[in-house]
């Protein structure tokens, strides 16, 4: 080939990336665009704040999720976990399993914010932990084991609430989910801060690309010298710590801890990560295009609220355009790519 | 135009129950000549709080809300008062929040204590009993569930509860878990479910045993439920007047959004009732059945 | 460049401290079992520092399955194996790594979805500043690296758009940037052509001279014979000898004695009885296919007119990247053609799909067993019969299983199949026996026309012999065989007639007689405008 | 090789293959042993025949499902396909959608048993073949497309019912969900002949022969000449069929067609499939494992209920014994094969 010939396909293939990765971006400026037509309000600030907020629960567990689905894993039990860690920040904060059910927090006499952050996050790391031990050592599949941990975590959770919400946090802790910095919701902040450090991670540095490597061929990378089963384990451990950190700041949003929380989070979470061009085969994704897909579910959501769309066409709506937005996608690599 | 608009928000279309609710509030908005944004919690607390703040975004005139857990509803509620948004609950109340305009409910915890009460005023010498409990850690599911044994259980003696399980509001797992409890207890003389579907799957389940007279109460009052009810199928199902909760709390909520008119009371409660075969005159929804 | 890879190194030069070097890595008895099979007995051998041994055999004789158990694969049952004096039981690859183990599996151990230079830096990529992957860096260092063994490719291309031979390439030349003091190499030659086996052979030779041990497993024996010191030969997974050089290399017979048995007759003997070739069954006019946007890297096809005649053997040499592969799969349908015609039987076909193609009667051995062939976990007879479906069932669609399993037997005899079952899983036959079940399935439909791509890729020198009898079989019995291989030997010895390709073009065409290595060497790697003066000038002629 | 030794190995493999397939079936036996001994009524006829009927829903979209994961593929909208169909069964049994609320037939004007099963049927192996288009033709992973279906779906059911149920069906549709044919009930007949049927598809025809190979490798399929793209639509299409079929059943055992029918099913039933040693890859497994696993789900939860054991306790038991019924067969299946 000749250097000339070369140049060009370089050009062109870095044109193709850009697009590539626009494919889902494409898709929700023109979500954008039809709702701020349909009803020009859309585009307040006021309600583009509320979708950041809105989307930075699931946002979080999507980010966990990018890494289980990158090494072609999955984790279904998120939804249950966030629940469990969210019933232990709430009896952490609160010190204890009892139900205040007044909004105010006198007579509490919890461990405080901090104490309940840790709580949660550590929980959700240490289940994590747990299912990817089940999943390296027990040879179980990983849709097995999450499955398992999807009714488990909610066993478990109903068990310390006894069923009931646990209500009522200090301003302190609720402030992570109702506050604001500047105009910005704290929410959406700590899901900014927590995708940069994650796409760092995935894109700069070793281990980031060593779950690459396990998603792209497992048996490879473990011939290549990878240590194939603790970067399993580590995976799911980071999804564990952000369904951990996402239940804090759902707890302290709605100053409460309910045991139903988070039910079919995970396929919101994995819709999110696949949307944004992550492969489910492994290997092949990225945190950008995740944060993409968590805010292309949230804009689609509030968009058709905003136009008052009933809830039966809401779902229609949804679903095609899941299916919508991931053939667009690979329409767009397939012509790029030529 | 100028006409007002109004936000309905019922915690989940999925169930019989509050897609009547709405449509109740449909009919009543219609009726008073307001807008209405519809909205459906989708049996999430995240999902309602989000259709909340979108309405106010819009700047909606007020709220009719039955919130799906009154603690997690809480803080967006609050944030509508903030926001001078006039706001009127229905069927579960939120108790933390200051400067709600009104409340219009059924108390939940009340409705399983009727629930209860029929069963023993129809078993004065106790009774071997069944409890189908609702989707586990669910709002209602809760407050009925504390209903029921607030009557049951200081009459532990003569009431036992030999079989308590979940069939999570659903019909097909009443009828199996029904079945697996009458293989492993054998008859009970009632059967207590926290909602229609599962009475009705209770049902089923009796039916094929040919257990004709267990005694099965239901809740909500649904219009399939009554027929059972007038055919005595099933022995009685709990009234909470969600239409007439619906249509009270529109009105409050118009009047106020119209002209400022403050309501004549703050807390209108409506006392759940147990209709049987001899009242059945009583139930809100007689006329949808044929 | 290209007259310097004809210069091929025929005898390199001897190791000077042959002998002088200590012993690096020696295996003492080491046996290795699976359910139901003894893959390794009592095997002893031993490699020193500066020094290439082969490790030859038959398909199935356990070289990959030593290997795997030096390398950390895999545990031994049975046995002791000491690296450097020191008792050496490696847990994993990794520590095999550690040690300075590196090693280039037969079944290809790269990423497919990452770059190039991500798969020649795996676990190891530099960092810069702040501590993070420095990208630019891994992109320039692996240039470096790939060009070493001869590779132009942007390395920041993913894998998956390589040909097998580029990965093998990618594969070679990451080994090679290792720190490493043994290099065990398990068939890395089996997709390479001889100008990359030539570099990879000279490459071999300066590592020899860092006094870098390799072992080096081969099925072409003329590569063993010109590069190693010393060859270990096994023989259903037991020693069958050791031989070594002496004074200039080991002769193939009697390497083939050693690894068959018995006295071995001429390796790629031209078979002899050969049926005249009759009419023209195949014929293809201004063949055109478009990138495919799969492989983005892949050569089109530039207008190719060939002609395959019943009962003959077209053998088709080219480099790597040529554009053979390409022509195969366009005429089974299996690429999109852009342009051109495909007559089969004087009427013109337009296979829009492989089943279409197998319709008409054509049949392709694809390339790459592993991916495009090989169904791993089901059993040799739904691997057999997958193709004839139609042949081994009923008219209610239910599968005549006793019909099927006879054909099966009859192959297993006619090709000597090596297997213990027809419900045996496939993937644990060796690779040769794998190749052989393949070209069992395509016997089974009786095609009009055989393509095979690389049919013997990976088997043994026995085997060889048998696939090369079978296709002149094939063609006596009136099938068209096309067939594609970049050993040019066997082009040689098996094809009535052969065509080269370069850059997705014919550049020459000869009856297999007149055909020498030289001058196929200078056809395929001869520019398209060199062709044409060359034309130019024959004409004139 | 010797005959001697090839006999050996032969009867190596059958011992093995026997004692594989046996792994979920010894799990099973276990259960039912510990659940006779907590109560021996557990294995009563009238217990037995109602674990029958109550897996036999499930099970019957299980069969369907294992030819789906057959081919490395999965199909998360059953549960609301099930829901759909079911509507749609109804509507046709009832001639509209209009709820006749009196739980008689008297007064129905509907097309009766026959059409209400053909439209059930029809409605799921159309709905599964769009679904296996959008895989093939759109080229989006099933997971995808079928997420997306799964929120169509129920959209489209919520439409069609207004959200409520539709009841009140003749005898004769009723006799497939309650009826009995000598002590055994109709449903699990249904269950049984069609498990038998899939299992002779499966094994027996070329068929079942060309799914197992796209399930093992797609790309040789092709280049063997399967029509790969016909066969993964022809499989969705199947689970689609099985869907329709067992909504028939279940709404004729319900008496009642409901909009919220079917939610959650999807994991019971891939986790039926997966316990009976299908794998999510592709290419392995059977018939006689998912019903097996279905039976294990089943059995599991009856048994459970039957000690009356509390639902939280019941959640966190299903999930631990889901994991470790997999990890059992894998640990045998390792044990057996060395
Ligand atoms: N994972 C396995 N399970 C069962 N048998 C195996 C396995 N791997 C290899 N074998 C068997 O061990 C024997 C040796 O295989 P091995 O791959 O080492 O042969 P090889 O000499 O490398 O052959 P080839 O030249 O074809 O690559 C063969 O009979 C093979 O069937
Ligand atoms: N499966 C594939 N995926 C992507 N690219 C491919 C694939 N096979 C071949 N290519 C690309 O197409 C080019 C032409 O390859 P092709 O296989 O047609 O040539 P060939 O003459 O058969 O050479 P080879 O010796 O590599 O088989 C190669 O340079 C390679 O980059
Ligand atoms: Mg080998
Ligand atoms: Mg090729």
């Amino acid at each position: 080939m000749s250097i000339a010939e070369e140049q060009s396909q370089r050009g062109g293939v870095t044109i193709a990336r850009l697009l590539m990765s626009f494919g889902p971006l494409l898709f929700l400026a023109a979500l954008v665009i039809v709702f701020t037509v349909l009803k020009p309000s859309f585009i307040d600030p006021i309600n583009l704040f509320n979708i950041t907020r809105q989307i930075s629960i699931t946002g979080l567990i999507a980010l966990g999720m990018t890494f289980v689905i990158l090494t072609a894993g999955i984790d279904l039990s998120v939804g249950s976990l966030l629940a469990f860690c969210g019933m232990v920040a709430a009896v952490v904060a609160k010190g204890g399993t009892a139900n205040t059910l007044s909004l105010s927090t006198s007579g509490t006499q919890g461990f405080g914010w901090f104490a309940a952050l840790l709580a949660a996050v550590v929980v959700g790391a240490l289940a994590g932990g747990v299912q990817g031990f089940a999943i390296t050592r027990l040879k179980v599949p990983p849709f097995v084991v999450t499955l398992g941990g999807l009714t488990v975590f909610r066993g478990l959770t109903l068990t310390i609430s006894n069923g009931g919400p646990i209500s009522g946090f200090d301003a302190s802790m609720r402030w992570f989910g109702t506050g604001l910095i500047g105009p910005v919701p704290v929410p959406a902040i700590i899901f900014a801060i927590a995708a940069i450090l994650c796409h760092i991670v995935l894109r700069y540095t070793r281990y980031g690309r060593a779950v690459y490597a396990v998603g792209g061929n497992a048996e490879a990378a473990r011939l290549s010298g990878l240590r194939v089963d603790r970067i399993l384990v580590s995976v799911y451990v980071i999804v564990g710590f952000f369904a951990g950190l996402a239940a804090f700041v759902l707890s302290a949003r709605l100053n409460s801890s309910e045991a139903v929380a988070g039910i079919g989070y995970e396929l919101t979470v994995i819709s999110a990560v696949v949307i944004g061009g992550t492969s489910l085969f492994g290997g092949i994704g990225s945190v950008g295009g995740t944060v993409v897909g968590a805010a292309l579910i949230g804009v689609l959501q509030n968009g058709l609220q905003f136009n008052n769309v009933s809830s039966y066409t809401q779902s229609i709506v949804i679903g095609l355009i899941l299916i919508l937005a991931v053939a667009f996608d690979r329409w767009l690599k397939s012509r790029v790519r030529r | 135009e100028d006409k007002l608009t109004i936000l309905g928000s019922v915690p989940s279309l999925g169930f019989p129950f509050f897609v009547h609710m709405l449509n109740e509030i449909k009919a009543e908005a219609q009726a008073q000549g307001v807008n209405l944004t519809e909205s459906d919690g989708q049996n999430s607390a995240t999902k309602q709080t989000a259709d909340i703040e979108a309405a106010l975004v819009q700047k909606v005139n007020a709220i009719v809300i039955s919130p799906l857990d009154v603690n997690a509803l809480a803080p967006a509620i609050e944030e509508a008062v903030k926001a001078g948004v006039p706001v009127v609950t229905i069927d579960r109340r939120v108790d933390g929040v200051q400067g709600i305009l009104a409340h219009v409910g059924a108390d939940n915890v009340k409705g399983g204590e009727a629930e209860a009460q029929a069963v023993v005023a129809a078993f004065p010498n106790g009774a071997k009993l069944f409890h189908l409990q609702g989707q586990p850690g669910a709002g209602p599911a809760i407050d009925r569930n504390k209903g029921v044994h607030n009557v049951l259980d200081p009459l532990k003696d003569k009431y036992q509860i030999v079989y308590e399980q979940t069939a999570n509001f659903a019909r097909a797992e009443a009828l199996t878990v029904t079945e697996a409890g009458l293989a492993a207890n054998g008859k009970p003389d009632a059967i207590i479910c926290a909602n229609d579907d599962m009475a009705l799957g209770a049902l089923e389940a009796c039916a094929a045993r040919n257990f004709s007279d267990v005694k099965i109460y239901g809740f909500d009052a649904l219009p399939e439920a009554l027929v059972a009810v007038r055919d005595g199928k099933l022995a009685g199902t709990v009234e909470q007047f969600p239409g007439k909760q619906s249509r009270t709390a529109v009105q409050i909520a118009v009047a106020y959004a119209k002209d400022k008119t403050e309501p004549k009371e703050k807390l209108v409660l409506l006392t759940p009732i147990v209709i049987g075969k001899d009242n059945l005159d009583k139930a809100e929804r007689l006329s949808e059945t044929k | 460049m290209f007259k310097r890879s004809l210069n091929r190194i025929k005898e390199p030069p001897l190791s000077p401290s042959e002998a002088a070097s200590p012993i690096l890595l020696a295996v003492e008895g080491v046996t290795k079992h699976f359910a139901g099979v003894t893959a390794l007995s009592d095997v002893s051998l031993d490699v020193r520092a500066g020094e290439i041994l082969g490790l030859l055999g038959e398909n199935g004789a356990g070289k990959s399955t030593l290997l795997k158990i030096l390398s950390g694969v895999m545990p031994p049952s049975g046995g002791r194996i000491t690296f450097d004096g020191a008792d050496y039981q490696p847990a994993s690859p990794q520590e095999a790594k550690r040690l300075g183990i590196v090693t280039i599996y037969q079944e290809l151990s790269l990423i497919p979805t990452l770059t190039v230079a991500e798969n020649i830096f795996i676990g190891r990529a530099p960092i810069g500043r702040l501590g993070l992957v420095s990208w630019r860096k891994m992109e320039q260092d692996s240039r470096a690296i790939i060009a070493r063994v001869g590779l132009t490719i942007d390395p920041m291309t993913p894998v998956s758009a390589l040909s097998v031979a580029e990965q093998q390439l990618v594969e070679i030349a990451r080994a090679l940037s290792l720190k490493s003091r043994l290099i065990i190499m398990d068939e890395p030659t089996s997709a390479l052509t001889e100008t990359e086996v030539q570099r990879l052979l000279s490459i071999m030779d300066r590592l020899r001279k860092d006094h870098v041990a390799i072992m080096f497993v081969t099925h072409r024996l003329e590569e063993a014979s010109a590069i190693c010191d010393r060859m270990t030969v096994l023989r259903d997974g037991r020693l069958a000898g050791h031989l070594k050089r002496q004074g200039g290399p080991v002769k193939l017979p009697a390497i083939i004695e050693k690894m068959v048995g018995r006295a071995a007759s001429e390796l790629y003997a031209r078979p002899a009885q050969r049926a005249a070739a009759g009419d023209v069954v195949l014929s293809v006019r201004g063949l055109r296919t478009v990138r495919d946007p799969e492989a983005p890297h892949a050569i089109v096809l530039d207008g190719v007119d060939i002609d395959l005649k019943a009962g003959e053997i077209l053998g088709v040499a080219g480099l790597v990247g040529s554009g053979r592969t390409e022509l195969a799969r366009a005429i089974f349908g299996a690429d999109r053609i852009a342009a051109g015609t495909i007559t089969l039987d004087g009427k013109q076909i337009a296979p829009a799909s492989p089943a279409d193609a197998i319709a008409l009667g054509i049949g392709l051995v694809p390339e790459d067993r592993k991916h495009q062939a090989i169904f791993a976990a089901l059993g040799i007879l739904p691997n057999f019969s997958v193709a004839s479906l139609g042949r081994f069932s009923n008219g209610f669609g239910f599968m005549a299983e006793g019909r099927e399993r006879d054909a099966l037997s009859g192959f297993r005899k006619m090709l000597s199949i090596r297997m213990a079952s027809a419900e045996q899983a496939i993937e644990g036959l060796s690779g040769g026996n794998q190749q052989k079940v393949i070209l069992a399935r395509w016997l089974a439909r009786d095609p009009k026309v055989l393509i095979v791509d690389e049919p013997t890729r990976g088997v043994d020198v026995g085997a060889k012999a048998e696939v090369h009898q079978i296709l002149v079989q094939l063609a006596a019995r009136g099938i068209a065989v096309m067939m594609i291989s970049s050993e040019l030997p066997e082009v040689l010895a098996v094809s009535d007639r052969i065509v080269t390709m370069r850059k997705g073009r014919i550049t020459g065409e000869m009856p297999g007689v007149e055909a020498n290595e030289e001058r196929l060497m200078e056809l395929m790697a001869l520019d398209r405008q060199d062709a044409a003066a060359q034309d130019a000038e024959g004409q004139a002629r």
